[in-house]
C-alpha cells in the first residue's frame, strides 16, 4: 500500500549466509559460539544441581576459618590457628620457592651437561650422555620419590650426631648440618637489629620485612650501581683508547666494603645450628622435602635443557665459530662474542618453556610431602573442609596465572631478540 | 702489481691426515709478498684444507709452515700473530647475523687488535666504501644479497689490515649476477698489491688477476705455472681433463 | 535406593584404602584382604548371597567421599573416623563402628622417651588427609610444645623414613602403628607411648539418606558381632541354621521371624554374611588378631560383656 | 718465468699417518687425553662410573631370587652373605611381576591386552611406514579404534559396533546433505546425527541386538586394569582419541574466524598452563559433579577423558608446527585446482602436516606415557600405585628400592627405544626422499 | 592461432590494497577468447598479484573482474565455478610431493569435478603424453627433475579442461637447460588456441606466441602493445629502461 520503495541494493538472501564469503565466517562462528556457550550452559547447570543435591552451594567463607594444621616448611610465620587462605599463601610461596631454586640449578646443570655432551672427551660426552637419557626417560614422579628415599636412606639422622663418638659430624667447621631430616646451615643474627616493618596488618597475607634486610639489599643495590658505573668508565675507556683497563679488584672493593661497614654496624653474626633435643636448632633449616623436591626436578629438567643447549650451539654454525677464529678471536671471546648471543636466541624460548614445565611439575610435591600449594590448598585444606570445586577451581587458577606471566616473559623475550631478516 | 722478493708464505713437506685419510701430501709452496695465487682443483682435492692451515684453522701434522716469518706450531702466540696477519673469506660468508654490519667490522678489531671504537668504526666505513656498500653499515647481515655479503665479509677481514689474503670459493654460493661485483671487488684488492690466495673456478678471473695458478689432485700439487702456460698449455693430463670440463661448460 | 542398584548390578562397590597392612591390601592374585574388606565381603553375602560379588574401589584420604558422594561407591569400608563435621556437613551417615582405636605414638626405645608431653621438638611424622593431623596439631598446642610434622602420602613411606630415623616419632592410629611394628625388624626396640590423644571410631560409612542401604550395612555390621556374642561361627552355622533353642539366634538366622524381609533382603541374609568370613571375632583374628603378624589384642573391640566397646542392638 | 712451472710426474701414494694418530694410542690420546683439562675430566668421569657401579652392580647381582616374604628373604641374605645391606630382594619381583604388569587383569585373559598390544603396532605400521606397507593395511587401523576396547572391556561386541555405526550415520549424512544443501550444513547435520545416535539409539540398538545375536567375550571391569599395562592404555588411548580432537584445535587456531581462534587458543593454553594432577583431581572429584545428575561413570573412564583433553592440547600445538611446516604452495595448489578448504585439508594438507608431525607426536606420546604414573595419586593402581599396594602386603612391607628400580626400568626401555626412534624419523624426514 | 571476439576475462577498474599498501591501481584489461597475453614488469610491480586475483587466491577491493562471464565476487559459488575454469601455474611448481604424478593430476577432476577415477586416469595420461612424461606417472614429485615438474603442474591443469590458463613465472626457478623444455610445451599449448596469461621474463618466448605484452610498474598497467611494437619501439621512459635491463643482460 506504500507507493515508497527501498534505494535498489543487493538484499539479501538467506542463502548467502551459506555461501556468500562475507557471511559465511560469521554464521560459522555464530554456530560454534552458540555451541559453546550451550556445552558451558548445561555444565554449570548441571554443576549447579548436583552441589544442590549434596547440600554444597559454591561459597569461599571456609577460608577464613582456622586451618587447623601445621607446615614445616614455611617462608613466612605461620601456625594451626591461622586461616585456610594463608595456609594456601604460605603454599604458593612454597611453589615458588622451589620452582626458582630448582630453575636456577636445573640452568646451571644442564648448560654444563650440554656442554660437557658436545665435549671432544668421549668418556665425558657418553657419561653425560647416559644421564641424559636415564632421566628422560624416567617419570619425574619416580625420580622426585627416589631422591626423598636417597636422602633419607643415605644421610645420617640427628641422633647419629649425638654421644661422644658420634658417627656423624657436622661439616664445614661446625656449621652445617646435613641430616636425613634436611640441612641445617647457620644464618644471619643482627644483634643492633633496626626491627621490622609489618605489612597488611594481621590478615592472611601479612607479612613482615626486616629492615636490616631493607638495609642490606639497598647497599647492595648502591653497589651494583656504583660498579656499574665503573664497569661503564671501563667501556668508555676502551672505546677511546682500545684498552680496557683492569678493574675488577675496584670493582670488588666497591662491592665487600660498604656491606662490610655496615653488618658490622648492624652487629651481625652467625647463628650456627646446634643439637638439642630432638633435632638441631639455630640456623636455617631446609627440609629434605624441599631438597628431594628440588634436586629431582632439577636434575630431571636439566635434562632437557642440556639436550637444548646442546641443540642451540649445535645450531649455530661451524662456520661462525672458524669465521671469530680467522679474525683472530680467541675462543672465550668467540663464545662470548659470537656463539653464545645467537644460541640464546635459539635457547630462551624452550628453555623458559621447560622452566614452565619445572613449575608444573613442583605440584608433585605431594608425593614427598613438601607443603605446595598443591598440598595445601589442593590437599588437606581440600580434604578437611570438603569443598572439592572451590579449591580445584582456584588451585587452578594459581597455577594458570603462573603459567600465563613466563609465557607472557617468553613472549617478550622473542619478539626482543628476533633476527632481522630480509 | 710488482711481486717483491720477500717471502710472505713457506711451506716446506707438509703432510696432513683426516684420521687414516692423508688429505694433504708433501706440499711445499713458497708466495712472496705482493703475489696472487688462484689454486684449482676438483672436489675433494684438498684446496680447501691447504688454505684452512694456512690460518691454523686445521693442523697439519708434519712438515713447516712460516707465514709472514712466524712459524705455525702449536703456539697460541704464534697462531694469534699469524691470524692478525692472515685475513680469510669463506664461501658461507660466515657474516655474524646478530651483529649489524659495521659490528661485524668492528668487532675484531676492537677485541683483538684493541683499537679505540671510535677509530675502528672510521676504518670500517673506509672499507666498506671500499666494497661499494657504505650505507648498508646499519643494517643486519640478514638484510642484504649474497652478493653485497661477501663484500662485507672480504670488508670485515680487511679491517684487520691483513698482509695476506685467503679466499675459499668466493663466489660459489652466489647467483650469477651477484659473482661479477664480489670479483671486481677481489680484483681491485689485486691490484693493490695485497698478497692473495684464491681458491676458485671463476677462469677468468685467474688469467686476469693471478700470477700464479696451482693445481691440486689428490691432495698433491699437480701442477703449476703462470696463468697463460697454464690455460693455453696444461701438461699433466689430469690438468687437461680438468680444464677441458671446466672450459667446456 | 542403593539396595535396589545394587542388586541390579549384581555387584557391591566398596571403597577401601590403597593399602593398608592387615585392613586392606591386593594379595599377588589380585584378591583383596584385609579387615575392612571382610566387611564389605559381609554385606556383599548378606545382599546378594555371594561374598566375592564385590568391587573394591581404592581410595585415597582426599578421593574417598567424592567417591561415595557421586555414587561411585556404594559404601566406604576405609578406616574413616566418625566425626560430627563428616557425618552432618559432608552429609554422609556412618553405620556403626568396627573398630575403636585411638591415635597413638611410636618412638625407637633408644631415644628414652616414655611419654609423649617429653616430645618437644620432635619430628613427628603423619599420614595426610587424615584427622589425625588435626589431633596432633591440638594436642601439641594444647601442651604447649612445639614439634615439625612430616606429612606423608602412604603408610609404607611413613615407615620408611621413621626407620631410617628422619623422624623421632611416628604417630597414627594405634592399630596402625600395631600393625606396622609387628612387620619391623627388631620390633622390639621400638615403643608404643601410653598417650592415646584421641578417640578414633572406624566405622563404614554409606550416603545420607538413603536409610534403606544404611540399615543394610549396619544391620549386616551387627550381625556379625552379635554373632559373636551368641556364639555362632563359621564353623557351627551350618548346623545352627538348621534351628535351635535361642530365639535370638534362630532370628539372625533366619529360621524364626521376618528380619530379612523387613530389610528387603533373603530370610538367611545374616547367615550368608557370617559365612562370608566368619562372625566378628573370627574377622578380627584372621585379619588383624594376636595370631597375626600384626598381633592386635582385642582391647576396646572385644564384646561388652568381655570389657569392651562392642555392644550389638538386639536382634528382634 | 720458468722458475713458477712445476709439473708433478709421479703421483704420490697415499701414506699412513704417524703413530700418534691412529689406533688405540691416537684414539685415546684424542678423545681421553688431549690436554690437561681433558684429562681431569677423564678421571673424574672414570671415578664417577666407578662409584655408582660399584654401589649398583652388586645390589643387583648378589640378590635373592625366590622368597615368599621380605623377612625371607632377609633370613636367605643373612645365611648366605652375613648382611642384609647391598643386597637386591628380587623375590618380590618375582612374585609380583605378572601383577605390576597386567594389574588386576583376570590371568586367563591376559591374551587380550597382548594381542591388542600387537594389534596396535600392525595398526600403526602402515602409518609409520607407508612407504613399505601396503596400503591395505590401513583398514586394520580404521578397525582398531573400535576393536581395541571390545578385546580390552570385552562384553558385547554390538557396543564397539554402534560406535562405528555412530560414524557411519554420520558420514551417510555429510553425504546427503552435502549433495542437497551444504557442505557445511551437511558437516553440522552429520554431527548431530552421530551425537543422537550414540547418547540416544545406541543403547536400544545394542539392548535389541544383543538379544536377537548375543555375541561377546567375557566382560573385564575397568577397575581390574592396572600395573604397566594402564600406563600404556591410558596413553594409546590419550593420544589416539586426541589426534582427531588436537587437529580441530589446530586448524581452528590457524583459522581466520576469530571466535573458534581465541576458543581454541583458550582452551590450549588453559590445559597447558595448569600441572596434569590438577586436571586427574578434576577427573576424580569434580568431573561428575559437570555432568547430569546421576552419571556415573568410573574413574578409568574419567581418567581417559582429562588425559586425552590434556594430549589434545599438546598435540595441537605439535600439529599447528606441522601445518606451519607446508609451504604456502601446497594452499595455493590446492585452491588453484578449485578443492574447497576440507578437501584440501583433507587430500593435501593434513596427509603431509601429519607426516611432519610425527617425531612430535611420539615425543608427546612419551610425555603422556611417563605422566600417567601420576595416576597412582588419585589412587588409582599404576605400576606405581600397585608398587605402593605391594608394600602394604604383610609379606612385602618395607621393600623398596627393587620395585622402583623395576618400574624405572620398565619406563626406561620403553620411553628410551620410542625417543630413539622418533630420533630416527626425524633423520629420516630431514634427509627424505618426498 | 585465432582469436575470437568473445570475450574471456573483463577487469574494470580493479584496486587492490595490502593493508595502507595500493598494490594494484585502476587495471582495466579485456583478454578475448584465445588472446595470449605476456605481462612483464620489475619485480615488486605486481605481475603475480594480479594474476592472482583472476583466480581469486587474492581478494580485490574495488572494481568488477568477470572470468567467462561470471562474476569475482564473495560468492563461493562463483568462486568455485572460476576456478575449475581457470588453471594456474605457479613459479615452484606447488606439485603435491606425498601423491605420484597420476595422483597429482586426477585429485581435483575426481574430487572437483567427480570424474570416474578411470575416466580421471585416461585424461591424465593424454596430458601427461602432451607434456612427453607419461613414462614418469607412477613416480612422485620428488623424483623429477625441474623442468619434468612444471610439465606435470602443467598436465595437472590441463587435466580440469580449464578455458583459460595463468602462469606465474613457470620458468623462473628451473636451470637454463630445463627452461627450454617447459616453454616448448607453453608454446604448444598456445599453438591450439588456448587463452593464457603469462608473467614471464622470457622475451623469445613473448615475441614468438604473445598477441600482447603488457608492462605494469608500480601496480599499474604501464604500456601494453603487440610484442613486435612492444620490444621494438617501447614508448614509455619506463619500459625503455626495463627492456635495456633485460635484454642487456
Ligand atoms: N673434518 C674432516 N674430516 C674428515 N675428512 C675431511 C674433513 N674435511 C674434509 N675432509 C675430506 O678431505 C678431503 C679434502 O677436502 P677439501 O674440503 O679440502 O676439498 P676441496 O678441494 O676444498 O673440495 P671442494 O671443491 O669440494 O671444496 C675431502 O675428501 C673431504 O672429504
Ligand atoms: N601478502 C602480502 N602482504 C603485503 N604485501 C605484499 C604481499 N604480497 C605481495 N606484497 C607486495 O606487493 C607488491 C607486488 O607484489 P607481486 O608479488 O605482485 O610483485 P611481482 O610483480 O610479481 O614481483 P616479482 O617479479 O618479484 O614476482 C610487492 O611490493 C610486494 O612486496
Ligand atoms: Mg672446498
Ligand atoms: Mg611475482
Amino acid at each position: 500500500m506504500t507507493t515508497l520503495t527501498d534505494p535498489p541494493k543487493e538484499h539479501f538472501r538467506l542463502s548467502m549466509l551459506l555461501y556468500d564469503t562475507r557471511y559465511r565466517s560469521a554464521t560459522i562462528q555464530v554456530i560454534a559460539l552458540i555451541g559453546f556457550m550451550l556445552l558451558a550452559a548445561w555444565i554449570i547447570s548441571n554443576t549447579i544441581q548436583n552441589l544442590e543435591a549434596l547440600g554444597k552451594p559454591v561459597e569461599f567463607g571456609f577460608f577464613g576459618e582456622a586451618a587447623s594444621y601445621d607446615i614445616n616448611q614455611r617462608l613466612l610465620e605461620y601456625n594451626s590457628r591461622d586461616s585456610h587462605l594463608r595456609a594456601a599463601f604460605i603454599g604458593l610461596l612454597n611453589t615458588l620457592v622451589v620452582a626458582v631454586l630448582g630453575c636456577i640449578t636445573a640452568t646451571i646443570i644442564g648448560v654444563l651437561v650440554g656442554v660437557l655432551r658436545l665435549s671432544k672427551n668421549w668418556l665425558v660426552a657418553r657419561v653425560m650422555t647416559v644421564y641424559v637419557e636415564m632421566f628422560r626417560n624416567v617419570p619425574v614422579l619416580l625420580w622426585i620419590v627416589l631422591a626423598m628415599a636417597i636422602l633419607i636412606e643415605s644421610l645420617p639422622a640427628p641422633r647419629a650426631f649425638r654421644g661422644d663418638e658420634p658417627e656423624a659430624t657436622m661439616k664445614l667447621f661446625d656449621s652445617v648440618a646435613i641430616t636425613n631430616r634436611g640441612v641445617y646451615v647457620p644464618d644471619f643474627l643482627f644483634s643492633r637489629s633496626l626491627g621490622d616493618i609489618h605489612l597488611f596488618g594481621t590478615s592472611s597475607l601479612r607479612f613482615d620485612i626486616s629492615l636490616d634486610l631493607v638495609a642490606v639489599l639497598i647497599v647492595l643495590a648502591g653497589s651494583i650501581f656504583a660498579m656499574r658505573k665503573v664497569s661503564a668508565f671501563a667501556a668508555a675507556k676502551q672505546e677511546s683508547t682500545g684498552d680496557r683497563p683492569t678493574i675488577w679488584y675496584i670493582q670488588l672493593g666497591i662491592l665487600f666494603a660498604p656491606m662490610v661497614i655496615l653488618l658490622t654496624a648492624l652487629g651481625c653474626h652467625l647463628g650456627y645450628p646446634e643439637l638439642t633435643g630432638f633435632n638441631f636448632k639455630g640456623g636455617t633449616h631446609m627440609r629434605n622435602s624441599l631438597i628431594a623436591l628440588w634436586l629431582a626436578l632439577s636434575l630431571y629438567t636439566a635434562a632437557f635443557i642440556a639436550e637444548i643447549v646442546r641443540a642451540g650451539i649445535m645450531a649455530i654454525s661451524k662456520g661462525q665459530t672458524e669465521a671469530a677464529s680467522a679474525l683472530g678471536l680467541r675462543p672465550g671471546r668467540t663464545m662470548r662474542l659470537v656463539i653464545l648471543p645467537q644460541a640464546l636466541r635459539v635457547i630462551i624460548p624452550p628453555m623458559i618453556s621447560n622452566y614452565l614445565n619445572l613449575t608444573k611439575n613442583s605440584s608433585l610435591a605431594i608425593a614427598v610431602g613438601y607443603m605446595d600449594i598443591t598440598g595445601t590448598l589442593g590437599g588437606i585444606t581440600m580434604n578437611q573442609t570438603g569443598r572439592e570445586l572451590e579449591c580445584v577451581l582456584l588451585l587452578m587458577l594459581v597455577y594458570l596465572s603462573i603459567s600465563l606471566s613466563i609465557s607472557g616473559v617468553m613472549n617478550w623475550y622473542n619478539n626482543r631478540v628476533k633476527l632481522v631478516e630480509r | 702489481m710488482q711481486v717483491s722478493d720477500e717471502v710472505a708464505i713457506e711451506i716446506n713437506g707438509m703432510n696432513k691426515w683426516y684420521g687414516a685419510f692423508h688429505v694433504l701430501r708433501d706440499i711445499n709452496l713458497t708466495v712472496n709478498q705482493g703475489e696472487r695465487i688462484v689454486i684449482a682443483g676438483p672436489s675433494g682435492s684438498g684446496k680447501s684444507t691447504l688454505i684452512r692451515c694456512l690460518n691454523a684453522l686445521e693442523e697439519h701434522q708434519q712438515g713447516t709452515i712460516m707465514v709472514d716469518g712466524t712459524e705455525l706450531s702449536n703456539d697460541l702466540k704464534n697462531i694469534d700473530k699469524i691470524r692478525s696477519e692472515v685475513g680469510m673469506v669463506f664461501q658461507h660468508f660466515n657474516l655474524f647475523p646478530h651483529l649489524t654490519i659495521l659490528e661485524n667490522c668492528t668487532l675484531a678489531p676492537i677485541w683483538v687488535r684493541k683499537t679505540p671504537r671510535k677509530e675502528a668504526e672510521e676504518t670500517a666505513m673506509h672499507f666498506l666504501e671500499k666494497v661499494k656498500i657504505p650505507e648498508q653499515a646499519l643494517k643486519y647481515p640478514g638484510q642484504l644479497s649474497g652478493g653485497q655479503q661477501q663484500r662485507v665479509a672480504i670488508a670485515r677481514s680487511l679491517c684487520m689490515r691483513p698482509r695476506i689474503m685467503l679466499f675459499d670459493e668466493p663466489t660459489s654460493a652466489l647467483d650469477p649476477e651477484m659473482i661479477k661485483e664480489v670479483l671486481d671487488t677481489m680484483i681491485e684488492l689485486a691490484e693493490e698489491g695485497m698478497t692473495m690466495l684464491c681458491v676458485t673456478h671463476e677462469m677468468g678471473f685467474a688469467r686476469q688477476v693471478a700470477n700464479r695458478v696451482i693445481f691440486m689432485d689428490a691432495g698433491q700439487i699437480v701442477e703449476q705455472n703462470e696463468p697463460e702456460e697454464f690455460f693455453n698449455n696444461p701438461q699433466s693430463e689430469r690438468t687437461k681433463l680438468f680444464l677441458s670440463q671446466i672450459l667446456g661448460h | 535406593g542403593t539396595v535396589d542398584d545394587v542388586k541390579a548390578r549384581g555387584t557391591l562397590n566398596c571403597g577401601v584404602t590403597t593399602g593398608l597392612v592387615g585392613f586392606a591390601a591386593p594379595d599377588a592374585n589380585g584378591e583383596w584382604q584385609g579387615f575392612d574388606v571382610s566387611l564389605c565381603r559381609a554385606v556383599a553375602a548378606a545382599v546378594l548371597g555371594d561374598a566375592s560379588a564385590v568391587e573394591f574401589v581404592p581410595t585415597t584420604g582426599k578421593t574417598r567421599f567424592t567417591a561415595l558422594a557421586s555414587g561411585e561407591i556404594d559404601m566406604l569400608a576405609r578406616n574413616t573416623t566418625w566425626t560430627f563435621s563428616r557425618d552432618v556437613d559432608l552429609k554422609f551417615e556412618f553405620i556403626g563402628v568396627n573398630y575403636y582405636d585411638g591415635q597413638g605414638f611410636m618412638v625407637p626405645k633408644a631415644l628414652g622417651v616414655s611419654s609423649a608431653k617429653e616430645l618437644d621438638g620432635a619430628t613427628v611424622c603423619i599420614q595426610t588427609g587424615t584427622t589425625t593431623e588435626l589431633n596432633l596439631a591440638d594436642f601439641f598446642r594444647a601442651n604447649n610444645i612445639s614439634y615439625e610434622p612430616v606429612p606423608i602420602e602412604t603408610n609404607a613411606e611413613a615407615q620408611q623414613q621413621y626407620l631410617a630415623g628422619a623422624c623421632d616419632v611416628y604417630t597414627t592410629d594405634a592399630s596402625g602403628l600395631a600393625a606396622t611394628r609387628a612387620t619391623f625388624e627388631n620390633p622390639d626396640e621400638h615403643v608404643l607411648l601410653p598417650e592415646i590423644i584421641s578417640k578414633e571410631p572406624l566405622g563404614p560409612l554409606v550416603r545420607h539418606g538413603d536409610h534403606e542401604w544404611g540399615d543394610v550395612v549396619r544391620w549386616t555390621l551387627n550381625a556379625l558381632v552379635s554373632a559373636e556374642e551368641l556364639g555362632v561361627t563359621s564353623a557351627n552355622i551350618d548346623e545352627l541354621s538348621a534351628g535351635t533353642d535361642n530365639p535370638e539366634v534362630n532370628r539372625l538366622l533366619g529360621t524364626e521371624g521376618t528380619l530379612g524381609e523387613m530389610l528387603g533382603l533373603d530370610a538367611n541374609w545374616a547367615a550368608n554374611a557370617i559365612k562370608a568370613g566368619g562372625n566378628y571375632g573370627e574377622v578380627f583374628a584372621k585379619n588383624i588378631g594376636e595370631e597375626t603378624p600384626i598381633g592386635l589384642a582385642r582391647g576396646l573391640n572385644a564384646q561388652w560383656t568381655d570389657g569392651g566397646l562392642l555392644y550389638s542392638p538386639p536382634f528382634r | 718465468m720458468s722458475d713458477v712451472s712445476f709439473v708433478r710426474t709421479e703421483m704420490l701414494p697415499e701414506q699412513a699417518p704417524p703413530a700418534s694418530e691412529v689406533g688405540l694410542i691416537g684414539w685415546v690420546r684424542h678423545n681421553l687425553f688431549s690436554g690437561w683439562f681433558n684429562s681431569i675430566l677423564t678421571v673424574i668421569s672414570l671415578y664417577a662410573v666407578y662409584y655408582v657401579l660399584s654401589g649398583v652392580l652388586p645390589w643387583t647381582f648378589q640378590s635373592v631370587w625366590n622368597a615368599n616374604s621380605l623377612t625371607e628373604c632377609r633370613e636367605i641374605m643373612m645365611a648366605t652373605w652375613g648382611s642384609t645391606h647391598g643386597h637386591a630382594c628380587w623375590a618380590v619381583i618375582n612374585d609380583r611381576w605378572l601383577q605390576l604388569l597386567f594389574g588386576f587383569y583376570p590371568s586367563h585373559l591376559y591374551w587380550r591386552p597382548i594381542l591388542s598390544l600387537v594389534l596396535l603396532l600392525v595398526a600403526l605400521a602402515p602409518v609409520l611406514y607407508s612407504d613399505r606397507v601396503p596400503t591395505k593395511m590401513l583398514i586394520i587401523t580404521g578397525i582398531y579404534p573400535f576393536l581395541m576396547p571390545f578385546l580390552m572391556w570385552g562384553g558385547t561386541i554390538w557396543g564397539p559396533m554402534s560406535a562405528a555405526i555412530g560414524f557411519v550415520l554420520g558420514w551417510f549424512v555429510y553425504n546427503l546433505l552435502n549433495k542437497q544443501l551444504s557442505e557445511l550444513i551437511g558437516m553440522i547435520g552429520a554431527a548431530v546425527a552421530a551425537v543422537i545416535w550414540w547418547l540416544i539409539l545406541s543403547s536400544y540398538f545394542v539392548g535389541v541386538m544383543d538379544s536377537i545375536l548375543p555375541i561377546g567375550i567375557e566382560a573385564v571391569q575397568s577397575r581390574q586394569f592396572g600395573g604397566f599395562m594402564l600406563a600404556i592404555l591410558l596413553g594409546v588411548v590419550a593420544i589416539g582419541v586426541s589426534l582427531p580432537i588436537g587437529i580441530v584445535l589446530a586448524l581452528g587456531r590457524q583459522s581466520d574466524l576469530l571466535i573458534v581462534k581465541y576458543m581454541c587458543v583458550g582452551f590450549i593454553e588453559f590445559i597447558r598452563g595448569v600441572p596434569l594432577i590438577t586436571l586427574l583431581f578434576v577427573a576424580s572429584l569434580l568431573l561428575n559433579l559437570f555432568l547430569p545428575p546421576g552419571t556415573n561413570f568410573d574413574i578409568i573412564l574419567r581418567v581417559m577423558i582429562m588425559m586425552t583433553l590434556f594430549s589434545a592440547a599438546y598435540m595441537a600445538e605439535v600439529i599447528r608446527g606441522g601445518l606451519a611446516a607446508l609451504p604456502r604452495g601446497q594452499y595455493e595448489g590446492a585452491d588453484s585446482l578449485g578443492l574447497n578448504y576440507w578437501q584440501a585439508q583433507r587430500l593435501i594438507i593434513m596427509p603431509q602436516a601429519l607426516k611432519i608431525s610425527i617425531p612430535g607426536i611420539v615425543s608427546t606420546f612419551i610425555g603422556i606415557f611417563k605422566d600417567t604414573v601420576l595416576v597412582s595419586i588419585i589412587g588409582l593402581f599404576d605400576v606405581l600405585g600397585l608398587a605402593n599396594a605391594i608394600r602394604a602386603d604383610t609379606a612385602w612391607n618395607g621393600i623398596y628400592w627393587e620395585l622402583f628400580a623395576f618400574i624405572g626400568a620398565l619406563f626406561f626401555v620403553v620411553c628410551f627405544s620410542m625417543s630413539r626412534y622418533s630420533m630416527y624419523l626425524e633423520r629420516k624426514l630431514q634427509t627424505g626422499h618426498h
